[in-house]
C-alpha cells in the first residue's frame, strides 16, 4: 500500500465564461477520509472533482497532495483513480482489458497484470466475467469493472462520480453498502460526488455540502445532519428536510419568544446567544420532522394541529400537519392511529430547536 | 367519473411476453398505483387502457361496458405521459386547450375550463408562455393540466414524479393526491418507487413480469406481502429474505441457514400444511430486528457489523452472519463500527415465512 | 525542471501543428482550385482561355454568360432544370413523407423491414433496369422528350432518400406526442398533419433541399429521357462540346451557374449535410 | 359487432393508408420495369437479327455477356478505379478528418469546412467538364505546368490509354475524399468524452487511445462510408461520360458505361437487359451490406 494521501484545496476558483463553477473553495481531506461532495446539479461539485483528478485546472488557488502542489501535474501522474459516472467503457477490448488498461499503460509485466486483474476482479465478484464483452454487462457489473480499474492501479486515493445514479432503486440500495465496504477495506482516501443526500450520508464519513460554487458546510455526517450551519444545509439533508418556519422575535413580559403566527415558543434561555449573533428580529425556527414529539389531548401545553395528510412510509409515518398558517412535517418512527383530518398534539423539544437568521440564512442555534 | 376493471390482459411483442394476465380494478374516485420495476409492463398496460395499443386477449371495462375495441378518441380516458408529451409548438394555453378543441368544445367553454384547470394547478400565470421555456416542475403541471382539463372518466399518470428532483417530488406527491381527491377523478398512476406508491395511493397493485402479484392497501402490502417479490420490492431497504431449510429437533420446528436459526414451532402445522417442500424463505423487515452489543437472550443471533449507513435519525446496519448479510434499521443513537461483534434478536411476531419454490407466503 | 520539459514539449507540438496547417492549406487549395479556375475562366475571352501560360490576371468579360443564356437556349434549359427540380421535389415529399411516417410509427406491421430495404434498393440500383422500360413507356405515350418523364424518374430515384431521411426526423419526435393527440381525441391522420408534420419542418426543408440538389445535378436519366429543348442544364452543357470545337468560355459560364446555387444550398443545410449524405444513417 | 370489426380493421389498415402512394410508385416504376427487363433479357432484341426480333432465346443473352471481352474489360476498368480510388479516398479522408479534429480550433474548422464542401457538392457533369478543361491538351492548366516539369508532352492525359485511368482516378479522389472526411469528422466530433478522460487518468498513450477507443467507436461509421462510396464507384458514369466517353477506344469504359452502350448505342435491350440485371444484382448485394450496417448501428 501507498503512504499517506492528504489532499488540500486552497482558495480554488474556476470560471467557465460568465458562470463561476467554483468560488474560492477550500477543503482539507485527511488521509483515509471518505468524503462526499454533496449538492444540487450545477453547484460545482463535479468541477471540483475534475480539478482534483487533473481533468480540469483551477483558474486561481492551489491543490496540494501531501504538501506538494499538483495544479500542473497531468492526471496520469497524480496517483488518483476516478470511477466515472457512465463507467467510461473502452469499447475495443473485453472486461479483462478494461480492467488491465491502466497497467498496460504503465507497461507492467504481463504475468503481473494477469495476477493483479484476477485478484481485483475476484475481490469485486466479477472474476467470472473477465472474458465477456463490456456491452454484455449490466449496470451493476459495469460499475464494478470501473471500480476494479480504479483499484487495480493501487492509487493513493480515488474519486467516485455519482456512482449510483444510473441504477434503479433496488440495486442502488445493495451497491451502496457494498461500495462503502470496499472503500473501507482498501483503507484508501476516497471522495464521492453525489446530488443525493441519502447517498452521501450513508456512504461517506464526512460531507462537504456545496451550493453555487461554494462549500457551505464541511463536517462529519452527524454534525452536518444534526447541526446544519445554514438554511440550505438544513433543508437539503433529510427527506423530508428540516421544518423551517419563519418567526419573529418578540419580547413578551420577561420572556423572549419566537412568534410564528401559529404558535409562540419561549426561547429566553438562548437570549444571550441570539442577541450576540443577530440584530435581526426576523428569524427562522427549525426542527427536524422526527424530533417533534407527538403527545395527546391531556397535554395542555401542546400545540394542536390538523393532519392534512397521514403518509404511510412503511414502518414510519409522516404527518403533514397544518397549524393555522404554518405547515410542518411530523415524522413518527412507528405507524400510529391517525387519519387525514384528525387533530394532533405536538411538542417541540427545546433541545432540538434550531434558529436561523432569515436574512443571512446562517444558523444561530 | 367511473369504475374501471382490467381483466386478464395479455400482450406479446415478438417473442417477449409483456403482459401475462394483468387484472385489477379501480373504484369511482379511487387513486390506484401500479408499482413495479421497469419492464414489468406498467406502461404497456396504460397504453392498452388508453387504446393506443391493442391487447392480445383480456378485457377492459369502463362502468361495466367493455371498451376493448373503442378507438382512443371515444374512450374518454386521459393520459399524462412520463415525457409529459407537451406540444412544443404551442404555448401553455393551447396545450391545455388542445384536448377540448379536439372534442369540439365551444370557445368560451374551452376558455373557462382552461383557466379553471390552470388556476387549480397554479399555472395560471404561465398561460401565454412557450412550453419549451418552462422549468421541469412547470412542465409537469402543464402536462397534468392537459390530462385533467377534459374531466375524462379515467386519468392515467405514467410515472408522474420520476422526472422531478428529490425535493419537488416530495412536494408533488402530496399535492397530486390532494388535487385528485378534490376533483374525485378516478386515477391510476404507475411508478417504480415504492415510497411514492405507499404514500399516495388508496390501493397498490404490485406488478412483476406483466402480472399483478398483490393488490391491496398500502398498509396491507407493507405488513402482509403475499410473495417474496412484494416483500423485497416494498420498503427501503426491502424485507430481508433468508433461504432456510426446515428441520425438526427435540420436538421443535426450526428454520436454519448457516448460523441462523428461527424457531417456528408455534406455526409448525401451518407450515407443514402449506409448504411444498423443505426449502422455505424467512422474511423480516429491517426495522423488526433488534440489535445490541451484548447477548440478551439465548436465541440472539451473533454476528458482526459489515457496513453502517447513517440515514439521519436512523441508520441501516448490514449485519453479517455466516455468508448472509441482513439489513437492520435502528436509531442512529446506537454507535457501531465495522467488525463489531453484535447480537440480533428478530421480532418473531413480525416474522414471515414464504415457500421458496412458489415465492408465496405461508404466514 | 517541469517548466523546462514543458517548453521542449511545446516546441515539438508547434512543429506538428505547422505540418498540420501546411497539409490543410494544401488540401484546401487543391479542393478549391478547379472550381476557382472554372469561375475565373467563365469571365475570359476565347483568346485568354487559349493563352499559354494560363492567365490569372486578365480583363474580365460577361460575354460568355450573355452568349450562353441569351443567344443560345440555356435560359430555357435553366428553366427546365428548375421546373423539373421543383416538381420532382414537391411530388417526392407528398408521396414519401407519409410513408416515412408509417415506417417510423408503425413498427410492427407485416413486412415492415423487407419493404424498407426494398425501397432502399430503388435508390442504390444502377438505374438501367428502370430506365429502359420507362424509356419505352414514355416513348409509346409520346412523352419522351418532355420534362414530365424526367420528373417521374426523379421522383422514383429520390423517393427512397426522402423516406430514409424523413424517417430519421420522425424518429426524433417522441411517439408520445402522437399518442397523446389520439388519446385527446385526434385521429391518426389529424395527429400527423396538424401536430407532427409542423414539428418536422426543419427536416422537411432539409430533405427538400437535398432532393432539389440531386435533381438539379442528375445526369443519366436526364440524358436518356430528355432531348432537344426539354434538356436540363447538365445534359445541355455537353452540347457545347462539338466536333468543331468546344465553347469553353460558355461551358465555364454554365458550369458556374450550375454550381453556385448548389453551394449556397449545401451551406444552408450543412448542419444536416452528413445526415443527408449517408441517407440518415449518421445523425 | 360490426363496430368492433370496423375498429380492428382500421387499426390494421392505417399503416397502409400512409404507404399507398409509395407503393404505387414502387409498383409502377420499380416492379413493372423489373419484370419487363427480365422478360427482355430472355428475348432477342438485336437489330443485327431483325428476323428474330422479340423471339425467346433463353439465357443466350447472358451467355453472350459472359463471352464478351469488352464486358470483362469494363469490369476490369471499374475494379481498377475502385481498387485505387477507394483506399486513397478513405485514408486521405480519414487523415483530413483527424487533422481537422485534433489540430484545428472549432472556429477555424467551421470556416474551413465550407470551401472543402465545394468538390462534393459540384455536379458530376461539371466536375467532368472542369477537369476536361484542366487536362485539355493545348492550354489546360494542368497540362501546361506538367509540361514545364517535363511530363505528358504528348498532349492530354485523357488521350492516352496509359494515363487515362490514373487521371480519372485522380478526379474521383478529388471529388469524393472530403465526403469521407466530413462523415468521419462528424463521427469524431460525436465521440463520448468520458472514455478519453478515463484513458488520460490511466496514462494511456495516443496509440492506446486510438486502438481501444477511437477506432472501435468509429468502426460502424467507417463501414457505412466505405460501402456508400463503394456503391458510388461501382456506378461511376457521369464524369467518365464527359471526361473520356469510355475512350480512348474502350480503355476507360466502366461497367456502367458498358451497360449504357449496350442499351442506348447498340439499342439491344435483350443483351443490355441481361447486363443491367447482372449489374443490378451486384448493387443489390452491396445494399444488403449497407442495410445491415445501418440497422446494426442502431
Amino acid at each position: 500500500m501507498k503512504d499517506t494521501a492528504n489532499l488540500k484545496i486552497e482558495n480554488v476558483t474556476r470560471k467557465f465564461g460568465k458562470t463561476t463553477a467554483l468560488n474560492n473553495v477550500t477543503l482539507n481531506v485527511e488521509d483515509k477520509d471518505f468524503v462526499a461532495l454533496l449538492g444540487p446539479s450545477g453547484c460545482g461539485k463535479t468541477t471540483l472533482m475534475r480539478c482534483i483528478a487533473g481533468l480540469d485546472k483551477p483558474d486561481t488557488g492551489s491543490i496540494y497532495m501531501d504538501g506538494q502542489k499538483i495544479n500542473d501535474l497531468p492526471p496520469q501522474d497524480r496517483d488518483i483513480a476516478l470511477v466515472f459516472q457512465f463507467y467510461a467503457v473502452y469499447p475495443g477490448t473485453n472486461v479483462f482489458g478494461n480492467i488491465a488498461f491502466p497497467l498496460w499503460a504503465r507497461k507492467v509485466p504481463k504475468d503481473e497484470v494477469k495476477r493483479r486483474v484476477t485478484e481485483t476482479s475476484e475481490r469485486l465478484g466479477i472474476g467470472h466475467l473477465l472474458e465477456q464483452k463490456m456491452s454484455k454487462l449490466n449496470v451493476g457489473e459495469k460499475q464494478r469493472v470501473g471500480l476494479a480499474r480504479a483499484l487495480v492501479r493501487q492509487p493513493k486515493m480515488f474519486l467516485l462520480d455519482e456512482p449510483l445514479t444510473n441504477m434503479d432503486a433496488r440495486l442502488r440500495l445493495i451497491v451502496r453498502g457494498e461500495l462503502k465496504r470496499i472503500v473501507k477495506d482498501t483503507g484508501l482516501t476516497a471522495i464521492v460526488v453525489s446530488h443525493d443526500q441519502l447517498e452521501a450520508m450513508t456512504m461517506a464519513d464526512k460531507i462537504a455540502v456545496m451550493n453555487a460554487g461554494r462549500i457551505l458546510q464541511y463536517d462529519t455526517v452527524d454534525n452536518v445532519y444534526h447541526d446544519p450551519n445554514c438554511l440550505f444545509v438544513a433543508d437539503f439533508l433529510g427527506s423530508p428536510g428540516m421544518n423551517l418556519i419563519p418567526a419573529t422575535l418578540t419580547q413578551k413580559n420577561e420572556m423572549l419568544c419566537l412568534d410564528t403566527g401559529a404558535f409562540t415558543l419561549d426561547v429566553s434561555q438562548h437570549r444571550e446567544l441570539i442577541r450576540e449573533k443577530t440584530t435581526n428580529s426576523e428569524l427562522v425556527l427549525g426542527i427536524r420532522p422526527e424530533r417533534i414529539r407527538i403527545s395527546d389531548e391531556k397535554d395542555k401545553d401542546a400545540i394542536v394541529g390538523k393532519i392534512d395528510r397521514a403518509e404511510l412510509m412503511g414502518d414510519k409515518q409522516n404527518f403533514i400537519t397544518q397549524i393555522a398558517n404554518v405547515r410542518i412535517n411530523v415524522l413518527s418512527p412507528t405507524v400510529l392511529d391517525y387519519e387525514d383530518g384528525d387533530n394532533i398534539h405536538l411538542r417541540l423539544p427545546m433541545e432540538y430547536i434550531h434558529i436561523f437568521d432569515k436574512t443571512s440564512e446562517m444558523a444561530i442555534l | 367519473m367511473a369504475r374501471v376493471r382490467i381483466e386478464g390482459i395479455t400482450k406479446t411483442f415478438g417473442s417477449k411476453r409483456a403482459l401475462n394476465g394483468m387484472s385489477f380494478d379501480a373504484k369511482d374516485g379511487e387513486l390506484v398505483a401500479l408499482l413495479g420495476p421497469s419492464g414489468a409492463g406498467k406502461t404497456t398496460t396504460f397504453r392498452i387502457i388508453a387504446g393506443v395499443e391493442t391487447s392480445d386477449s383480456g378485457n377492459i371495462y369502463m362502468d361495466d361496458v367493455p371498451i376493448n375495441d373503442v378507438s382512443p378518441k371515444e374512450r374518454d380516458v386521459a393520459m399524462v405521459f412520463q415525457s409529459y408529451a407537451l406540444f412544443p409548438n404551442m404555448n401553455v394555453y393551447r396545450n391545455l386547450a388542445f384536448p377540448l378543441r379536439m372534442r369540439g368544445f365551444k370557445k368560451d367553454k374551452i376558455d373557462e375550463r382552461v383557466k379553471e384547470t390552470a388556476k387549480m394547478l397554479r399555472i395560471d400565470h404561465l398561460l401565454e408562455r412557450e412550453v419549451t421555456f418552462l422549468s421541469g416542475g412547470e412542465r409537469q403541471r402543464v402536462a397534468l393540466g392537459g390530462g385533467m382539463v377534459r374531466k375524462a372518466k379515467l386519468l392515467l399518470l405514467d410515472e408522474p414524479l420520476t422526472n422531478l428532483d428529490a425535493k419537488l417530488r416530495l412536494h408533488m406527491r402530496l399535492e397530486l393526491r390532494k388535487i385528485q381527491k378534490e376533483i374525485g377523478q378516478t386515477t391510476i398512476f404507475n411508478t417504480p418507487d415504492q415510497l411514492e406508491a405507499l404514500t399516495m395511493a388508496d390501493r397498490i397493485a404490485v406488478v412483476k413480469d406483466g402480472k399483478v402479484q398483490q393488490y391491496d392497501t398500502s398498509i396491507n402490502i407493507y405488513n402482509n406481502p403475499k410473495t417474496t417479490f412484494v416483500a423485497d420490492f416494498t420498503g427501503s431497504p426491502g424485507m430481508n429474505l433468508v433461504d432456510c431449510l426446515y428441520k425438526e429437533k427435540d420436538g421443535s420446528a426450526i428454520l436454519v441457514n448457516d448460523g441462523l436459526a428461527f424457531d417456528i414451532t408455534q406455526n409448525r402445522e401451518l407450515v407443514k400444511q402449506k409448504a411444498s417442500g423443505d426449502e422455505l424463505v424467512v422474511g423480516i423487515r429491517p426495522a423488526d430486528l433488534n440489535i445490541a452489543k451484548e447477548r440478551r437472550a439465548e436465541n440472539d443471533i451473533p454476528g458482526e457489523v459489515y457496513v453502517v449507513e447513517p440515514t439521519g435519525f436512523t441508520q441501516i446496519i448490514d449485519f453479517k452472519v455466516g455468508s448472509q448479510i441482513i439489513k437492520i434499521e435502528t436509531l442512529a443513537a446506537l454507535k457501531c463500527d465495522l467488525g463489531d461483534k453484535v447480537f440480533v434478536a428478530p421480532n418473531m411476531s413480525k416474522l414471515h415465512v414464504f415457500d421458496k419454490k412458489t415465492g408465496e407466503i405461508i404466514y | 525542471m517541469t517548466t523546462e520539459r514543458r517548453s521542449v514539449k511545446k516546441r515539438k507540438i508547434d512543429l506538428v501543428g505547422i505540418a498540420a496547417y501546411v497539409f490543410l492549406a494544401a488540401f484546401t487549395f487543391l479542393s478549391v482550385f478547379p472550381w476557382f479556375w472554372n469561375l475565373l475562366s467563365s469571365f475570359k475571352t476565347t483568346t485568354d482561355i487559349w493563352a499559354r501560360p494560363p492567365l490569372f490576371i486578365f480583363d474580365p468579360t460577361l460575354n460568355n454568360y450573355y452568349s450562353a443564356f441569351v443567344t443560345r437556349n440555356f435560359a430555357l434549359f435553366l428553366k427546365n432544370t428548375i421546373v423539373v427540380g421543383l416538381a420532382a421535389t414537391a411530388l417526392c415529399l407528398v408521396i414519401g413523407v407519409p410513408a416515412a411516417y408509417a415506417f417510423s410509427r408503425f413498427k410492427t406491421f407485416i413486412g415492415n423491414n423487407q419493404l424498407f430495404f426494398f425501397i432502399l434498393t430503388t435508390r442504390m440500383a444502377p438505374g438501367f433496369v428502370e430506365i429502359i422500360p420507362l424509356y419505352l413507356i414514355f416513348k409509346n405515350i409520346g412523352l419522351l422528350g418532355s420534362p414530365i418523364a424526367l420528373v417521374f424518374a426523379h421522383v422514383y430515384v429520390n423517393l427512397a432518400f426522402v423516406i430514409w431521411l424523413m424517417k430519421g426526423f420522425f424518429d426524433e419526435i417522441t411517439v408520445d406526442l402522437d399518442e397523446r393527440a389520439m388519446i385527446d381525441g385526434a385521429s391518426r391522420i389529424r395527429a400527423f398533419f396538424q401536430l407532427i408534420l409542423p414539428l418536422t419542418l426543419p427536416g422537411l426543408v432539409t430533405t427538400a433541399i437535398f432532393v432539389l440538389i440531386f435533381s438539379w445535378n442528375e445526369f443519366l436519366f436526364a440524358l436518356i429521357l430528355t432531348g432537344g429543348l426539354s434538356r436540363t442544364l447538365p445534359v445541355a452543357i455537353p452540347g457545347l462540346v462539338t466536333p468543331a470545337g468546344t465553347y469553353w468560355g460558355e461551358v465555364m459560364a454554365v458550369a458556374t451557374v450550375i454550381t453556385v446555387p448548389i453551394l449556397i444550398f449545401a451551406t444552408a443545410v450543412r448542419k444536416y449535410l452528413v445526415r443527408g449524405l449517408t441517407f440518415g444513417a449518421v445523425k | 359487432m360490426s363496430k368492433i370489426n370496423w375498429a380492428r380493421a382500421k387499426r390494421f389498415w392505417t399503416p397502409w393508408l400512409f404507404l399507398v402512394p409509395t407503393l404505387i410508385v414502387i409498383l409502377v416504376l420499380d416492379l413493372y420495369p423489373f419484370f419487363t427487363i427480365w422478360d427482355f433479357s430472355l428475348r432477342s432484341w438485336s437489330f443485327g437479327h431483325p428476323e428474330s426480333m422479340g423471339e425467346p432465346v433463353g439465357l443466350l443473352n447472358y451467355f453472350r455477356m459472359m463471352h464478351d471481352m469488352t464486358f470483362w474489360d469494363s469490369i476490369k476498368v471499374t475494379l481498377t478505379i475502385f481498387g485505387i480510388a477507394l483506399p486513397v479516398e478513405f485514408f486521405l479522408g480519414f487523415f483530413v478528418a483527424l487533422v481537422l479534429y485534433h489540430k484545428v480550433s472549432d472556429r477555424i474548422r467551421k470556416i474551413l469546412i465550407i470551401p472543402l464542401l465545394i468538390p462534393l457538392t459540384t455536379a458530376p457533369v461539371v466536375v467532368g467538364l472542369v477537369f476536361k478543361y484542366i487536362f485539355q491538351g493545348d492550354f489546360g492548366v494542368f497540362t501546361y505546368y506538367a509540361n514545364l516539369l517535363g511530363f505528358f508532352r504528348e498532349g492530354s492525359v485523357l488521350g492516352s490509354p496509359n494515363t487515362v485511368l490514373p487521371a480519372v482516378t485522380i478526379v474521383e479522389v478529388w471529388h469524393w475524399t472530403f465526403f469521407i472526411g466530413l462523415i468521419l469528422l462528424a463521427g469524431l466530433l460525436a465521440l463520448p468524452r468520458e472514455p478519453y478522460e478515463a484513458a488520460a487518468m490511466d496514462g494511456a498513450t495516443s496509440w492506446m487511445k486510438f486502438k481501444y477507443i477511437t477506432f472501435p467507436f468509429l468502426k460502424p461509421l467507417m463501414g457505412i462510408v466505405v460501402i456508400l462510396r463503394a456503391m458510388d464507384l461501382m456506378r461511376l458514369f457521369d464524369e467518365l461520360y464527359i471526361l473520356t466517353g469510355g475512350g480512348p477506344g474502350t480503355s476507360s469504359e466502366s461497367l456502367m458505361m458498358y451497360t449504357y452502350r449496350t442499351n442506348f448505342v447498340w439499342w439491344d435491350f435483350g443483351f443490355g437487359g441481361a447486363v443491367s440485371l447482372f449489374f443490378f444484382t451486384i448493387i443489390l448485394l452491396m445494399s444488403l451490406v449497407f442495410f445491415d450496417a445501418t440497422s446494426r448501428k442502431d
